[in-house]
């Protein structure tokens, strides 16, 4: 065991003693329990492999409990949350596949990039599942559309998720966009991806088979966007703290090849098992995967392709550079997918092993470097169960008699404030800079209620939608969950569609206010019960809290994904009116 | 007055241009080339004639709005 | 009839445009790699749009140096029919096949939408079955589409007839003289920023780009002397 | 070797790109400036020492790849 870390990183003492695990986000008690499952203390490489696979983004510590209200099962789901994104059955062999992921805080630092990378990212975990993405959506929300700030971020994260989508060529189809105050300084980011699939391609990220290779493809690993943490010991000169902080850069293009030659290696029936590398990239994909294969795995990290100089293994393990995937074949299909991504001018390196010991091993420049059980990083993280209490604007908001406001008179000059202002505006500035129809299959294009999208050589097709409205979670968290549910659903039937299940991403302040694990709860309840009232399950989504700005925690936003079966393009219906003399009707109260 | 601008990507910033563009020139023999990195750059007319004034104001647009201090570097050059 | 559909990576309306040649024709088509060196089985040769090699650099500047470019080339001097949409037009300005180049948008932004399109050369291998004067609707998905020539090469287009097609109303990215499209000198090569593949079917909201296909189809048959389809 | 590789746009070419971020300055009160130009700015790492044969190299690569003459100039510097 290397306990020698190189010179700038802090010792395995100094980790403990200085408590510095704690700048990782890791508290005490966790590090009592990591050094419980090691059998001694970490290094620096451990902590921060420990850090981000305990992280909420990766073990869902202070939702798991929540998510577990979610109805998840239905006769049509063939897989539900867990993998990289939920499948649903419609029929014929074939099923859909669909994923919301969120890039807030990225997209607050970077727009274009943050923004970008979220699209590319959430792309991936589609056609890692061996399915072809056909479609994009985003669900966006920023401050007041006033500050240059806002504008700024606004702008640049249209171009960015245009950017991605466009050069991949796989169209955005649909999304919303909304402006208020809560989101000043903490805009909201959250992109989902629609693939189609047959049922006998559906892959796992499961490391399978011991003694098999691990493969690395993609582009090489930099320093980009390491630890969000950010490690402030004074071992650390500024410089080396610049580089830690480096933004991950999206390349469409580098992903289009890797999506297309992953596809087709898929396709050629050597993969064992596959997944991509997203937050906290090596990590996380080879911890996972050999956890849900009950396997162990080596990595040498002398064999990952590096883009720069010097990196450490602290730094391969935890970098998240873009566009990078793990997979597992058979000894003898090496040459066999090699040939393939080289076909597509691509790099795949064999950077590991499968093993039977249920361990994580690192090998760096002839030293082992980590050593940690794999099924401790992946299930034994501590959940917590988070105090929860009824926030004061909601006592003080019931007792409010509604009836009280006077009826609005002058009813033309709501209609244009309402209609006038950016949140309810046409969209179509947004839009008209997404490539919609790439692909040839838009048969409902963005500026109806949901998008649809025609499976080719069938009759059927595909609607689509993302909704939200935070105020209204804000004000009642369970009527607003529901609300988010009923919505999507009602765009779902309005386009001629069968809702079948959501994706949802729980966008929410900070946990460890009571009043915010309260909303959480709340909407998670209101959501889950529209989703059982619908069977709607949940096939999968995304956690992202601590959106917090100066004034406090952003509107709870549970952005539903929802995606519904058209079972004959016949049946497509659009939003407008379409013949003078036409009947009008109002349904519902 | 005239200031050149020049914008470059950070250095441990990806440069997805930059990497094709190598790619490409391997590709067409050019195989010295071990780097490519691309980076903008802006010509101003100013209507100044005020040196130390021009300094600080160039300095100021690049900051605002000609680099994304994020990802890129930035260093101008001032003449007559 | 047979068609290749130029593949380079990064294309991504390759399938718009392959699936166009079956559902309009029903006639042979290849999707053709970007290191093919052969090109001789093929009557039509479609570059499609997308943003090959990333669109790094310049839109098309280093797809125009694959191998099969030179392929294309010959095919374009051997009079075969050569279309080029979208980042395919970008592609045959950069190899030099069409005059000309196209920058960025003068809005700074990528722009996809429905546009109006007036044929204003309905003698080309690609327009033969529209009428001179047409205007039809085409969607356009670009952000580098505003088509630029120097006056004296405008002069030379006007005076050859080779603007094959205008904007009709707004011009979206503010090309020379509205320009959509342009031939070259022998109407053989025809390239354009709308993708006439994505207006096949009344299901994508507009089938007027299906004459596009009928034409050149119309146009092989007659210069091979089979009985055209019109 | 290091060159540096300037391509610009050509003088009587529209620069939408430039027209649209000399609007920005002036919106944001740089009223001064009176014209921007946008090109690009190069660096190439060469595996070379000969400067003749870089020159006529680099030379090459530029009216190869780098700019397209039809809208673009260039200009290049060697270094080391
Ligand atoms: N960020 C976005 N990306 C893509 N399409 C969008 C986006 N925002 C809005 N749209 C599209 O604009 C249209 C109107 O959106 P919106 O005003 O939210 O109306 P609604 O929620 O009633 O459908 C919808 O078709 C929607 O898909």
């Amino acid at each position: 065991m290397a306990q020698q870390a190189p010179a700038k990183e802090p010792t395995v003492q100094q980790i403990a003693e200085q408590k510095i695990y704690k700048q990782f986000g890791v508290s005490d008690s966790e590090f009592e329990l990591i050094c419980g499952f090691l059998g001694r203390q970490p290094n620096y490489t451990e902590i921060g492999v420990f850090s981000v696979m305990w992280s909420e983004h990766c073990a869902y510590k202070n939702s798991k409990p929540l998510l577990r209200r979610f109805p998840t099962t239905g006769p049509r789901v063939l897989m539900g949350p867990g993998e990289g994104a939920g499948i649903v059955d419609i029929g014929d062999k074939q099923a859909v596949v669909f994923k919301i992921e969120s890039h807030n805080h990225p997209s607050a630092v970077e727009p274009y990039q943050g923004a970008a990378t979220g699209v590319g990212g959430i792309i991936r975990d589609i056609f890692s599942m061996g399915s072809r993405p056909i479609a994009l959506l985003n669900s966006l929300r920023f401050g007041k559309l006033e500050s240059d700030r806002v504008k700024y971020l606004f702008e640049h994260v249209v171009s960015g998720i245009a950017g991605y989508g466009n050069c991949i060529g796989i169209p955005t189809v649909a999304g919303e966009v909304m402006f208020d105050e809560a989101y000043e300084g903490n805009p909201l980011v959250n992109a989902m991806c629609v693939g189609l699939i047959d049922h006998d391609k559906i892959q796992r990220g499961v490391a399978k088979g011991v003694g098999n290779p691990v493969f690395y493809v993609g582009p090489a690993t930099g320093r980009d966007g390491i630890h969000g943490a950010t490690f402030a010991s004074e071992d650390l000169t500024a410089e080396s703290e610049a580089k830690r902080s480096a933004v991950q850069v999206g390349d469409p293009f580098m992903e289009k090849l890797v999506m297309e030659a992953t596809l087709e290696l898929i396709d050629s029936g050597i993969v064992l098992g596959i997944q991509d590398m997203g937050a906290a990239g090596l990590t996380c994909s080879s911890a996972e995967m050999a956890s849900k294969a009950g396997n162990g795995m080596e990595l040498y990290l002398d064999e990952v392709p590096q883009r720069e100089e010097g990196m450490t293994a602290y730094e391969m393990m935890l970098s998240e550079s873009q566009e990078r995937m793990l997979f597992v074949t058979e000894p003898q299909h090496e040459a066999q997918a090699k040939a393939i991504f080289e076909r597509w001018g691509l790099h795949c390196a064999k950077v590991g092993k499968v093993t039977d010991d249920g361990r994580l091993r690192l090998f760096h420049k002839g030293e082992e470097v980590a050593d940690m059980p794999v099924k401790a990083l992946v299930d034994d993280c501590p959940v917590y169960n988070k105090p929860s209490k009824v926030p004061d604007y909601y006592l003080k908001n019931g007792s409010i008699d509604t009836n009280r406001y006077e009826q609005m008179l002058d009813l033309t000059d709501s209609l244009k404030k309402v209609l006038g202002s950016p949140s309810l505006a046409s969209k179509e500035w947004v839009y008209s800079q997404y490539d919609y129809q790439v692909r040839t299959s838009t048969a409902v294009v963005p500026g109806s209620d949901a998008a649809v999208v025609a499976i080719r050589g069938t009759r059927k097709a595909l609607a689509m939608t993302t909704d939200c409205n935070g105020r209204y979670v804000y004000l009642d968290p369970e009527v607003g969950g529901r609300i988010a549910v009923a919505e999507a659903a009602r765009n779902i039937v309005c386009s001629g569609g069968e809702p079948l299940a959501i994706t949802d991403n729980l966008n929410f302040g900070s946990p460890e206010k009571p009043e915010v694990f309260w909303q959480m709860e709340k909407s998670v309840d209101g959501m889950a019960e529209a989703c059982r009232f619908l069977e709607t399950p949940v096939i999968g989504g995304n956690v992202s809290l601590y959106n917090e700005n100066a004034k406090g925690a952003i509107y709870p936003t549970p952005v539903v994904g929802m995606v519904g079966l058209i079972t004959d393009i016949d049946h497509i219906t659009t939003q407008e009116f379409k013949a003078e003399g036409d009947v009008i009707y109002l349904l519902g109260e | 007055m005239k200031a050149t601008v020049y914008v470059t990507i950070k250095e441990n910033v990806l440069d997805p241009q930059g990497n094709a563009v190598q790619g490409s020139l391997q590709t067409l023999g050019f195989d010295e080339v071990a780097k490519v990195r691309i980076g903008k750059y802006l010509e101003l007319t100013l209507d100044t004639t005020d040196r130390a004034v021009a300094e600080e104001r160039v300095k100021a647009m690049c900051e605002k709005l000609l680099a994304n201090t994020v990802i890129e570097d930035y260093r101008f050059e001032l003449e007559g | 009839m047979k068609f290749a559909v130029i593949v380079f990576p990064g294309s991504n309306c390759d399938l718009d445009m392959y699936n166009a040649v079956v559902d309009v024709l029903g006639e042979d088509v290849d999707y053709v790699w970007h290191t093919a060196t052969d090109l001789s089985a093929y009557d039509g040769i479609l570059v499609p749009g997308g943003f090959s090699y990333g669109d790094y650099l310049r839109c098309g500047a280093i797809a125009q140096l694959a191998p099969v470019m030179n392929e294309v080339r010959k095919a374009a001097a051997e009079g075969k029919f050569v279309l080029g949409v979208c980042n395919g037009f970008q592609v045959l300005t950069e190899g030099g096949l069409l005059p000309g180049a196209l920058i960025r948008n003068d809005s700074l932004k990528f722009r996809c939408h429905p546009v109006g399109l007036r044929v204003e050369n309905a003698n080309t291998a690609f327009t033969r079955d529209y009428e001179k004067g047409e205007v039809v609707t085409i969607p356009i998905a670009h952000g580098e589409g505003n088509y630029y020539c120097d006056e004296e090469t405008l002069a030379s287009l006007k005076a050859n007839g080779q603007i094959v097609f205008t904007y009709d109303g707004v011009n979206p990215n503010g090309s020379v003289g509205n320009i959509a499209g342009i031939s070259n000198e022998a109407g053989n090569v025809v390239g354009m920023m709308p993708h006439p593949e994505r207006a096949v079917s009344e299901l994508l909201g507009s089938a007027d780009g299906a004459k596009m296909f009928t034409s050149v189809l119309n146009a092989w048959r007659e210069r091979n002397g089979a009985a055209s389809t019109r």
